[in-house]
């Protein structure tokens, strides 16, 4: 319990955390100060207590409105910032990469022409912007309530209940007990009480996360039909992607493969389909998965022990 | 004294009984009960509460205890303004702050309630689990029965909670953010998190 | 407010502090406590709770509470003259029966003595404050001294505790083991309350 992520000592107002390194560049004087003997990246996690604090942390970095974020910014420095994670609770981990994903896919549309809406893609990807920005208000709303609390239980932990013993002489004045219970009973009860208690139902979040998804292993497989195809539209290389992680990492993974240059797109209109063809070798090395897949290293599954909720 | 057709305490006698008991309880004491206990009209010893409290806030040198309302009932606390000095004799750890996760949760918990672990997940992005046992040891949210569809157990928030921030009713929690999403809405997607 | 060399109370500041700590304390205190925790001379907190036991003695209404030093320390009491409202209040709702809740705290003090409050509470999964102040006052429990570490006061069963259960000695007390899943596993339970 004491290593426990969500023990971490309280965090301060979201201005005040520690930034990437990124920031520091960026950030006013002051607070560039503060920031500047930090070693480049060491931002931990802990500094936040979830996806939707480190993105409101960045917007308010950045003095941005929340709805009318510029994505492309923010979408970087979220990415940085789960880059500079050395160690990841894998609970966390997804979570964080779901908005990852999400940020990513609104900031690829921002890069596309604007039209009417007319795609159900395209609205699609309204919907899911309007999805995270529904959710980030959201909790927006309850960090704020959480202020509140926090206020409250500071004034009212400055005064305590007088709650004492009773007074012996009204003690004396109770009923004699009636001792219902004998020495088994009794061992029953210490052995109930102090016997493993079964993890409260919804504790094991196990099937949420399997299977992961291993980017690379998705880069192997659009790679293998590439080569052989020589080209296919997104459409074609998800038909069996089977759930919308299968496919969110094959999007990642297509992107990996554009950055080295292996793969080019292709598109015949706005929101159009999106066509992929190899334009790398027939036996070239693909090398895709050491960014995404690094919390693989950290064994999945196994290690997420009690420690880590 | 116990003659039931007589009140038993009136004027200054029925605020020394009164304050007696407090000095006794402890649990918050409603007004109602105390009205049973001393056989007393309720607005006799709402009116003899009031004094009390009133008499601490105004007397002529500062006072180390005050008489507050609050978790659904009355109840002697020491004064704020003393903390410094009764910190360092009450050893129950009441002081130490809730993390800021413990916060967060605390707060979707008390917005929200009935509320299922699942649900809060959502709302946070994060799992909640070991905070929500954080919360429940330190007796500030309670079990609240099933969720009718998935079964999820569901959480609220403990008179206990009430009382250690100084509220006397849920009601009196500030309202939520005015600019909060449509709730409709993000039913559906608080939904999507219940599977846990 | 800490200084050494200054009080840090005095005056009327003092007479609240003492108050407030006083209200709230669950042990009485001895005078040389509270001089040592508030940095005041001995002599100056003699007479700051004498002047507030006066104050209560010849407050001008009669008062509900008194302060008396017995036991080797001072501490607020419920005025006899209200005796018969204490009592009625007190004796109002109690059964002669302990709760299921005081039973199983009886039952891991009892195996785990001695043993602080925290770790009950850990190994409970709730707050167990009240309980254990009932217990004490049942007399089944007492306190034994404080953790060495966090210097939380520790609690044992006492000799009342083995009378009305028809034991001799602690060792008396049945082994767990045979109501026990796994002696390993609970092993590690133990290690592992104490984070809390």
């Amino acid at each position: 319990m004491a290593t426990s992520p969500d023990q971490q000592p309280p965090a301060g107002p979201v201005t005040a955390e520690p930034a990437p390194a990124t920031y520091v560049a960026t950030a006013e004087g002051q607070e560039a100060e503060t920031v500047s003997d930090r070693p480049v990246f060491q931002v931990r996690l802990e500094n936040f207590t979830g996806p939707f604090d480190l993105l409101l942390s960045l917007i308010a970095k950045h003095k941005l409105d929340v709805t009318e974020v510029a994505l492309a910014v923010v979408t970087d420095d979220f990415i940085a910032h789960i880059r500079g994670q050395e160690a990841w609770d894998l609970s966390q981990a997804s979570e964080f990469l779901v908005i990852a994903a999400t940020l990513l896919d609104l900031k690829a549309a921002r890069l596309l022409p604007r039209g009417d809406v007319e795609d159900a893609e395209d609205l699609e990807l309204l919907e899911a912007r309007d999805l995270l920005f529904a959710r980030l208000l959201q909790y927006r709303a309850f960090k704020q309530a959480a202020a509140d609390l926090d206020t409250a239980w500071q004034r009212a932990g400055r005064s305590f209940p007088r709650q004492v013993a009773l007074e012996p002489r009204l003690a004396a004045l109770l009923p004699e007990l009636v001792m219902q219970i004998g020495p088994e009973d009794l061992a029953q009860l210490a052995a109930k009480a102090l016997a493993p208690r079964p993890e409260p139902a919804g504790v094991d979040v196990s099937h949420l996360h399997a299977p992961v998804v291993s980017v690379r292993e998705q880069a192997a497989h659009i790679a293998g039909r590439l080569r052989r195809l020589r080209r296919a539209s997104f459409r074609t290389l998800t038909d069996d992607a089977g759930s919308t992680a299968v496919v969110v990492a094959r999007f990642l993974a297509l992107l990996e493969l554009f950055r080295q240059g292996v793969v080019a797109f292709d598109q015949a209109g706005p929101l159009g389909d999106l066509s992929v063809h190899w334009t790398g070798g027939q036996d070239e090395q693909i090398d895709v998965g050491e960014e995404y897949d690094d919390y693989d290293d950290h064994g999945g599954q196994q290690t997420r022990t009690e420690e880590d909720q | 004294m116990t003659d039931p057709e007589e009140p038993a305490w009136a004027g200054e006698e029925l605020l020394g009984a009164v304050e007696a008991i407090l000095m006794v309880t402890e649990t918050p004491l409603a007004t109602e009960q105390l009205a049973t206990v001393l056989g007393v009209p309720v607005p006799a010893v709402a009116d003899a509460l009031a004094a009390l409290a009133e008499e601490l806030d105004t007397s002529p040198r500062p006072r180390g205890l005050e008489l507050r309302e609050a978790g659904g009932g009355w109840r002697f606390y020491s004064a704020p303004a003393f903390a410094p000095a009764v910190e360092k004799f009450v050893l129950d750890g009441q002081t130490a702050r809730l993390t800021q996760a413990a916060l967060e949760t605390l707060a979707v918990i008390a917005y929200r309630q009935p509320v299922s672990r699942g649900r809060i997940s959502a709302i946070r992005g994060v799992n909640v689990d070991s905070v929500v046992r954080t919360l429940l040891t330190r007796g500030l949210v309670e079990e609240a029965g099933q969720d009718a569809d998935g079964g999820a157990t569901l959480y609220r928030t403990s008179s206990y909670f009430l009382e250690r921030l100084g509220l006397r009713h849920l009601d009196d929690l500030p309202p939520l953010a005015p600019y909060l999403p449509d709730i409709d809405t993000l039913e559906d997607i608080d939904g999507t998190g219940e599977g846990e």
